[in-house]
């Protein structure tokens, strides 16, 4: 019984954020586009809800959005930190770096918590994700600032875990 | 090496005869002439596209209606690509035991648990991607074509990154087969209304609606939906051909 | 009028030898690569490139200057004098799945001959001859 | 009853005897004799000069039963009933009957047609009808000579027939019709206007007759086929090339008598040369086969030189040599076909005195050599003297006698070569179970014999429909009687004078040769070679069968040097291995093939003014 | 005011493109032919948005979607072949 | 609905698209429908070809859009009596191996039929199609089933062959494609009719270029020298049935291509050097390359492009009369050698060997068959009273017309190596030692019908080649008008 | 209304103009870096915000194609990492090998476990 009901809201998520792209393509609130739109995303939600998992409604309860656009900013801060040293290194002609990989352990237990840490990683100053195996996280770091786990962790990740944490608990 | 100069010289030839001759159509010239007064296929279509079958996309007018057969051998040419492939990559019970009794495979090494994640959510935005293509595909650059091959990349990537991401072969027959019966009975239907195949229905609706341009955006459906299949079909033939061991 | 548009007037030539010459330089290319590499995927790519050339090329003969996409999209309802010529996009659409088709066939011939001869060298596939 | 009424019967009779071989295998044979048979009824039932004109694809065909037609369809009919009932025995047991009596039968029709067709698209139907069948039957006996010999006779043959066709075509073009009375009334055959249409019509027909230098396909078909075919094939189609000629002639004659020159010095000396040729070769042959087709391009030789001279008499000399030429060579094939079948060979190394054992077979060979070699009273020696005759009187051309001289008389020497080698001699123990053929061989052999018999002493019979044929087609006519004929000093020869005093004497000589022969001969075995203490090698000449005529030979061995044959074969070698060439340049190389593309293609942007400008 | 930006930002994404392509052409592995034609195909995204705007036509936001869809399954399947797990 | 021309495309294409679904209800469809579809096909031949010789050609338009504007179909006698020989000739092939092909097991049966069948319906398209690129289109559906099934069978070299003729057929499709491009940027219209119509006004050099690349590009898929040097290979190497539809399907088609883009396009006197020429070379070459052959599918494999060449020949000549050989010939070809492969399959099958030495004395196990194979032998070579002396001597007479006397004794001079290896192989059935005695697969009841239909043809063409000499010369001079081309397709409304 | 226009008008610009600039310095990041591991770190960090920018630019001067644009926005922020990261990774596996300056390599122990090939000569060139 309760198996069913979750299925039912799998689909029902599923349904509706596809819907809602649906609309972002179309922009428009023609019957006819939002009809069809229903319709196809019904369709390609009873294709793919199995696959389609990250993204549980308990995310979009109100505590979690506060976080969420937390979040974002922290995220929007290294990114344009990143942007800006990476202009200074390109720019430098001596190449300043001191590249190497590091790796750490991660907190997280949610795949997909993990997908956006490694993102998020990726995208900030200096450091890029190459593999994540299990809980351990493999970085290039191109300024090597400390090659033991706990320093890596504290420089890389640390800001951004600390939110994560708190959506995905 | 005398050998390398011999084909740049030939090729050389070649492109001075394409340079030439294509310089006497030059480049940005109108050559479509008064769209009011057609007197080129060009023009002809730019004014009856809108006017007459309400398609404001007017090379999806050319495509479905115009050009409509050429269209149909189109998607029989993939088809029979899809046919030809399957028949010469088909693995007999002798080949089989031939290689050992090994079963083919599409991916031989697992890939980053990573990707894999952001392959589950791109999955259906893609696929869905990919239908907004077709059905606009009467209104925007899409189309059937464009919209299939959308769809079958969203299955190329679930291929790529799950081992055991397979496909329901039967449903891909049907919907293959039946989309393309669609196409010639759409087809057929014109002939037996209107007396000529393909012709499209009188009644097309208003330019720019979802719902207009006639039959043109329902044939772009079904030819988005026989492309995806055949594509995807396409791809796991192909990539369904290394041998593993027991 | 911005100052793309003045570009591609005031430097059609220029653009022509850009537009036509890029396609006739990927035929040409294509084609050195099919009759001179070795490696049969290799040559597969030599003939998508040509066939990449083609469909650049039927693309430039349909460019009309400043005009835009042959399609009626709100605001374009009367553009029609405006607009490029939309039967070589057409055909350039069916050239390409056309062309595509091709391609996959191809590979897949590599494959059964790299399966038979153990070899993906063109000049070791002469077991028919004479 | 029509023309093609005898066609369709040989035609459907092909088909009968095809199938109902596969039925009872005894009845192959019979059936097919009967349907030549109702052939031959219908033939003599057709209307004299009946006119059939059909119209095929817009041509209009045009089949008719002149004295021409008549004459040649009798010697086509009358071989062809007479080789079918030889063959009912002779092919006994053979396999692939069915095979055999069905492409005889359409062959015999394809020459019957080309009797009767005067318009030249029959012709060339029926012409190649008959020269295919002939290769299917001359392929018969051995598949192995197919890579080389077999098919040495459809390459020439068919040289010869794209001659005609090429001449053909290029004569409808200029005329506007293929209906030969109309092309002779034009002047088609002219030397004068389209010199190639005749010289390439006369090409084609002289392969048939087997001329010099297109003669080598002649001797190994001749003697491969099976002999019953053999019959038909030497007696009757090479006449079918006499029959071309003779339409060239009038045509020649037709058109006011341009090119006559031609036609006469050159195929007059072809026809000397072959027959100098034939001769030569025939005499050096081992077997009875090969000396009778070496024998038969000579006697082809005398036949084209005769109507090389395109006057009365030589017409004359030329039909009537035909005639006998199908008579007695028609015998002597049979005669060898007889006893390789009995004998189980025909090499004259194996056996020898087959007189005891055969003595009707060996009368039939004697009557046939004797008119063979052109020797009085037999029907031979009317032939020659009219050709004798005809070369000294009408066309002066005394070179060309003495060529014709030389070459009779060397032919007594592999007349006389068949006669011993076969029947004289001492006969060896391996012979002594040897029969005589059935009367189904025998009889036809007799006939054959009988008509050189006859003619001796009444050449009148074939002077009749002869000089009809020629009168038909508006040809010089000789005068002509039933058994007298005439020399230029008018002394007259009566011939049936002349043939029983022969007769009483050939009698009288035989008589006593047997007699006295009994008791002189010792017999010792011919290969008993027990001589005093020395042991001979193989090579050494201890019998009169190896190496009969070595002296003469050696006296004349410069002239074997020139061997034609030699030629051809080594131009067929030089053309295969060029073709061996010319495939390589499929060198299987995907790459190469895509070369080839792109320079034609750059090779017609180059040049493309110059092409399509 | 428009213009020149537009145009100043037509030409720098101009410019990077032809220094991604520098990086293409040279190589020198596979992988970094690679990485050139993912950051190509991402200022290509760019680049299309901007001649929408340029040429006024909202149809063409559709294409520049489809070609980060498509550049990304692109890389996604070079990267699985460099690995050489096809 | 009444039949018109567009079923020839849409029959098939339908059964295509079906086969596979009905295959999964029913085992044998994929083996039954085509034979119902082509067999409809020849019904739809029989309804349409009489209207068209004595009513005149069709135009058929399609989506309702009258030529230019729209692709139309054009049934002229020319392409009538083709497409008629065509759907016959596919449906035979058809006949002919259905229980050959019971000892392939499963799928593969399905992707053989849909595949021999889509080549005879690309085929049609390209003989029926009066829009230039529409043609393209047909062309690349016979050129891709034809690639998959030369790669058909895997225990034969069969991928070599299909990586030639892809590589060829796409050097074929580009050139075809600029060819197109350029006549398109000149005349602005891809209907061949308003093409010939505004020609005249297009720049002799452009036009030239244009008429290079189209000619190169048939020429590839007419077998034309010296780009066909994938026949050969793909011949050899496809199913016997295949190989028969190459010759008698994809062949005829090709030659009308090339007649369509020769007389209607360009004129025919600026292309008819050229065409004799090359006709003449290929002729030459294929003939000379067969008689050195040791594989008897390969012998008559170059065989065919020998016979194509002749076509060429005869096209270029130009004349009524060689035009009316030209397309007597082809029907000929097409039938004979049908006959030649299926016999000849028939052989191998026995044998389990291609080579020609294995051929000796074959006609002990197989007299039927060995029958037949060599009726088509003496036919091909033009012997009367066949079918196939008819059509040669047509086309010498037209070259006769033209005084062209050295062509003619090349062409007679060919014709002699070409009598001499079939000749040979007739040698080696019926007189060959044999050398082994493998088990004997007699030919099925459906295979003999169809070989003796198609030796009933030759035989009866060659008796009364006036049951069609009437309609091959409407045929062979509708194609020479070209004004009545134009007219009658620009003028449908 | 206007006004509120015109701000986004002028944001809309800076964006754009901020953007290019840094996707031409991705783009040189990718053409002066010594590795390739060093190269996707300039190239994708560049590329993806100048990208991002570039496009909300375009957005915030055509309000209407917002919505529209922003679906890319967020498409690029998820693909464009998972795309370098799945270059480097599949690289290092190949055998790709990075420059080290700070002696610290975790991950080679891990690819050489997968069957990393030894030498830099197997990696694949095309
Ligand atoms: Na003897
Ligand atoms: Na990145």
């Amino acid at each position: 019984m309760k198996k069913q009901s979750i299925r039912f809201k799998n689909y029902f998520y599923t349904f509706t954020l596809l819907w809602l792209l649906w609309y972002a393509f179309t922009t428009s609130l023609q019957p006819a586009e939002l009809t069809v739109g229903a319709v196809l995303s019904l369709f390609v939600a009873w294709i793919t809800v199995k696959y389609f998992d990250c993204c549980d409604p308990i995310l979009i309860y109100p505590g979690r959005i506060v976080y969420f656009v937390g979040y974002f900013f922290v995220f929007l801060r290294a990114l344009i930190k990143a942007n800006f040293d990476v202009a200074r290194r390109v720019i430098n002609p001596k190449l300043p770096i001191n590249p190497g990989i590091v790796k750490f352990e991660s907190k997280l237990h949610n795949r997909f918590a993990k997908m956006v840490l490694a993102n998020s990683i990726t995208l900030t100053p200096g450091t890029l994700t190459v593999d994540v195996i299990g809980n351990t996280f493999y970085i290039h770091w191109i300024d090597v600032k400390g090659g033991d786990p706990e320093t890596a962790y504290k420089e890389i990740a640390e800001p951004f875990e600390r939110i994560l944490l708190k959506i995905y608990g | 090496m005398l050998k390398k100069i011999f084909v740049l010289f030939l090729l050389t030839v070649t492109g001075v005869a394409l340079w030439q001759s294509f310089r006497h159509a030059p480049f940005g010239e109108n050559r479509v002439g008064d769209v009011e007064n057609p007197e080129t296929v060009s023009a002809f279509y730019l004014k009856h596209s809108p006017e007459t079958l309400h398609t404001a996309n007017s090379v999806t007018a050319i495509v479905v209606n115009f050009r409509g057969f050429d269209t149909l051998g189109e998607v029989t040419v993939l088809f029979l690509a899809a046919t030809g492939l399957a028949s010469i990559l088909y693995r007999r019970k002798e080949d089989e035991e031939e290689e050992g009794g090994h079963l083919p495979v599409r991916v031989k090494l697992k890939s980053s648990t990573l990707v894999r994640t952001g392959a589950k959510i791109l999955f259906p935005l893609i696929l869905l991607l990919g239908i907004y293509v077709f059905v606009h595909g009467h209104l925007t650059p899409g189309g059937g074509f464009q919209g299939g091959a959308i769809i079958a990349t969203g299955f190329l990537l679930m291929f790529i990154t799950y081992k055991r991401f397979n496909v329901n072969h039967k449903i891909m027959v049907w919907l293959e087969s039946l989309s393309g019966l669609a196409f010639v009975l759409i087809g057929l239907y014109g002939l037996v209304a209107y007396g000529s195949f393909l012709q499209n229905i009188p009644w097309t609706g208003r330019l720019n609606d979802l719902i207009s341009g006639g039959l043109i955006p329902l044939i772009y459906i079904f030819i988005g939906i026989k492309v995806a299949t055949e594509l995807t079909n396409v791809l796991d033939t192909l990539m369904n051909t290394k041998p593993r061991k027991k | 009028m911005n100052s793309f548009q003045e570009v591609f007037i005031r430097y059609r030539e220029l653009m022509e030898i850009a537009v036509y010459g890029v396609a006739i330089l990927l035929i040409f290319i294509g084609l050195y690569a099919v009759l001179t590499k070795k490696h049969l995927v290799k040559v597969v790519i030599g003939l998508s490139i040509m066939d990449a050339g083609v469909n650049l090329l039927f693309v430039g003969v349909g460019y009309i200057t400043n005009h835009t996409a042959p399609i009626f999209s709100p605001g374009y309802e009367d553009a029609a004098d405006k607009m490029v010529d939309p039967v070589p996009q057409a055909l350039v659409l069916t050239a390409i799945v056309i062309g595509f088709a091709v391609t996959a066939l191809a590979l897949s011939l590599v494959i059964r001959l790299y399966r038979h001869h153990k070899t993906a060298n063109i000049e070791q596939l002469n077991s028919l001859r004479w | 009853m029509d023309i093609y009424v005898a066609l369709l019967i040989l035609f459907g009779g092909a088909l009968v005897a095809f199938f109902i071989d596969d039925l009872n295998r005894r009845w192959t044979g019979p059936v097919a004799l009967a349907f030549a048979l109702a052939a031959a009824v219908a033939f003599a039932l057709t209307p004299e000069g009946q006119h059939l004109r059909l119209s095929i694809l817009g041509f209009d065909l045009h089949w008719q039963q002149d004295s021409a037609a008549r004459f040649f369809g009798w010697i086509v009919l009358g071989l062809t009933v007479l080789a079918l009932i030889y063959s009912v025995k002779y092919m006994e047991g053979k396999a692939r009957l069915g095979y055999f009596y069905a492409v005889f039968l359409m062959s015999a029709g394809g020459m019957l047609g080309v009797s009767v067709s005067r318009d030249l698209i029959s012709f060339f139907v029926f012409w190649e009808i008959m020269t295919w069948t002939s290769f299917l039957l001359a392929i018969y006996n051995a598949y192995y000579g197919v890579e080389t010999k077999g098919i040495k006779y459809i390459i020439f043959s068919s040289i010869g027939a794209y001659a005609m066709l090429t001449a053909i075509v290029m004569a409808g073009h200029y005329y506007h019709t293929y209906d030969l009375a109309d092309l002779w009334q034009a002047g088609a055959f002219s030397f004068r206007s389209y010199w190639y249409i005749p010289a390439s019509l006369m090409l084609g027909f002289a392969v048939k007759a087997a001329v010099v230098p297109f003669h080598v396909w002649a001797p190994d078909v001749y003697a491969k086929t099976p002999m019953s075919f053999t019959t038909v094939f030497s007696g009757a189609m090479s006449k079918m090339g006499v029959l071309g000629l003779l339409v060239v002639l009038t045509g020649l004659y037709a058109g006011g008598g341009d090119g006559m020159f031609w036609f006469r010095w050159i195929l007059g000396w072809l026809g000397g040369i072959t027959a100098v040729a034939g001769t030569l070769q025939a005499i050096r042959q081992n077997d009875a086969k090969y000396l009778l087709a070496y024998s038969s391009v000579a006697q082809l030789g005398y036949i084209v030189t005769a109507l090389a001279t395109g006057t009365r008499l030589g017409l004359m000399a030329a039909l009537y040599l035909a005639v006998l030429h199908a008579a007695f060579k028609g015998a002597l094939f049979m005669v060898a076909g007889a006893v390789e079948k009995q004998a189980g060979t025909t090499d004259f190394r194996e056996i020898s005195g087959l007189i005891k054992r055969m003595p009707w077979t060996f009368f039939v060979a004697l009557v046939s050599v004797i008119s063979l070699a052109g020797v009085p009273p037999l029907g031979g020696f009317v032939g020659k003297w009219l050709l004798y005759e005809s070369l000294i009187t009408e066309t002066h051309s005394y070179f060309l006698v003495i060529v014709i001289f030389f070459s009779s008389t060397a032919a007594f020497l592999y007349a006389y070569r068949f006669l011993f080698g076969l029947f004289l001699g001492q006969a060896e123990e391996e012979i002594k179970q040897v029969k005589e053929a059935s009367w189904w061989m025998l009889l036809p052999m007799l006939v054959l014999a009988a008509v050189s018999i006859v003619t001796g002493m009444y050449p009148g019979l074939i002077f009749k429909p002869a000089a009809d044929v020629l009168a038909g087609w508006g040809l010089p006519v000789p005068d002509w009687h039933m058994s007298i004929l005439l020399n230029r000093w008018g002394n007259q020869v009566d011939l049936v004078t002349v043939g029983s005093t022969v007769g009483v004497v050939f009698v009288l000589v035989a008589i006593y040769i047997t007699l006295k022969g009994r008791k002189t001969t010792k017999w010792v075995s011919t290969k008993d070679i027990s001589t005093s203490g020395e042991i001979p090698s193989p090579q050494d000449n201890l019998t009169f069968q190896r190496g009969f005529f070595k002296p003469f030979e050696r006296a004349i061995g410069r002239l074997y040097d020139w061997d034609a044959n030699g030629i051809w074969e080594d131009l067929g070698a030089a053309l295969e291995a060029f073709f061996g060439f010319v495939r390589k340049i499929y060198t299987g190389n995907a790459q190469t093939y895509a070369l080839y593309v792109i320079v034609f293609l750059v090779v017609l942007l180059i040049f493309a003014r110059r092409i399509f400008g | 005011m428009t213009a020149i930006v537009i145009n100043i930002a037509l030409m720098l994404i101009g410019t990077a493109a032809f220094i991604g392509l520098l990086r293409f052409v040279k190589g020198p592995t596979a992988a970094d032919r690679a990485v050139a034609s993912d950051t190509l195909s991402v200022i290509g995204i760019a680049g299309l948005v901007l001649l929408a705007y340029v040429f006024r036509r909202y149809i063409y936001t559709d294409l520049a979607l489809v070609y980060a869809v498509l550049g990304f399954i692109g890389i996604i399947v070079i990267a699985r072949f460099i690995e050489r797990a096809l | 609905m009444v039949i018109s021309p567009v079923h020839y495309i849409v029959a098939p294409l339908a059964a295509a698209f079906f086969i596979p679904l009905l295959n999964k209800l029913y085992d044998d469809a994929a083996r039954v429908v085509p034979g119902i579809v082509l067999g409809y096909l020849v019904v739809v031949s029989a309804v349409l070809v009489p209207q068209v010789l004595y009513n005149g050609p069709i135009t058929e338009i399609i989506a309702g859009w009258r030529p230019p504007f729209g692709i139309n179909l054009v049934m002229t006698p020319f392409s009538a009596i083709l497409a008629l020989l065509v759907s016959f000739m596919a449906f035979v092939i058809w006949l002919y191996g259905f229980r050959f092909r019971r000892t392939l097991k499963g799928g593969v049966v399905m992707y053989y039929e849909i595949l021999q069948m889509m080549m005879t319906a690309g085929a049609l398209g390209i003989i029926l199609t009066g829009d230039l690129f529409n043609m393209f289109v047909f062309v690349e559906i016979a050129g891709i089933t034809a690639i998959s099934l030369s790669a058909f069978y895997r225990d034969r070299d069969g991928a070599e062959a299909g990586f030639k003729y892809m590589l060829l057929g796409s050097l074929a499709s580009v050139f075809l494609l600029l060819g197109i491009l350029l006549l398109y940027t000149q005349t602005h219209s891809l209907n061949m009719a308003q093409i010939a119509e505004r020609m005249p006004a297009v720049a002799q050099g452009v036009k030239i270029i244009a008429l290079i690349f189209l000619l190169v590009s048939l020429g590839i898929e007419a077998e034309m020298f010296p780009l066909n040097s994938w026949a050969p290979d793909a011949y050899s190497q496809a199913p016997s049935p295949t190989s028969a539809a190459f010759a008698a399907v994809l062949g005829v088609a090709a030659v009308y291509a090339l007649a369509r883009v020769s007389y209607t396009l360009f004129d025919a006197q600026s292309v008819s050097m050229f065409l004799m020429v090359m006709g003449f070379l290929t002729m030459f070459f294929a003939e000379t390359a067969a008689i050195a052959q040791t594989d008897l599918k390969r012998m008559l494999a170059y065989s065919s492009m020998g016979q194509m060449g002749l076509v060429m020949v005869a096209l270029g000549i130009g004349n009524e009369t060689a035009l009316f050989g030209a397309l007597f010939l082809i029907i000929n070809h097409a039938v004979i050698k049908a006959l030649l492969f299926m016999t000849g399959s028939y052989f191998i099958y026995n044998n389990n060997s291609k080579r020609l030495v294995a051929l000796n004395g074959i006609h002990k196990r197989l007299p039927y068959v060995s029958f037949l194979f060599s009726l088509g032998a003496l036919a091909i070579i033009g012997f009367p009273p066949f079918s196939g002396f008819w059509s040669k001597f047509y086309i010498l007479s037209g070259a006769a017309k033209r005084e062209l006397l050295p062509l003619i004794i090349g062409i007679l001079a060919i014709t002699i190596v070409e009598m001499t290896y079939y000749l040979r192989v007739i040698g080696r059935i019926y007189f060959g030692k044999e050398e082994t005695e493998p088990a004997s697969h007699k030919p099925s009841i459906n295979a003999l019908v169809a070989m003796t239909s198609l030796a009933v043809i030759i035989v009866v063409l060659g008796l009364y080649p006036g049951l069609i000499s009437g309609y091959l010369h409407k045929a062979s001079m509708f194609l020479l008008d070209k004004q009545a081309y134009i007219q009658n397709v620009l003028s449908v409304k | 209304m206007e006004t509120v226009l015109l701000i986004l008008h002028y944001a809309g610009l800076f964006l754009i103009l901020l953007g290019s600039v840094f996707l031409f310095l991705g783009a040189l990041g990718i053409y002066r870096m010594p590795d390739l591991y060093n190269r996707l770190q300039a190239g994708t960090k560049a590329s993806t915000l100048g990208a991002m920018s570039t496009i909300l630019g375009v957005g915030l001067i055509q309000p209407s194609w917002f919505i529209k644009l922003f679906i890319i926005v967020i498409f690029i922020a998820l693909a464009n990492p998972l795309s370098s990261h799945a270059l480097a990774r599949a690289s290092y596996k190949a055998g790709v090998k990075p420059i080290i300056t700070s002696d610290t390599d975790e991950y080679a122990a891990v690819a050489d476990e997968a069957g990393r090939p030894k030498t830099e000569k197997n990696t694949q060139t095309l």
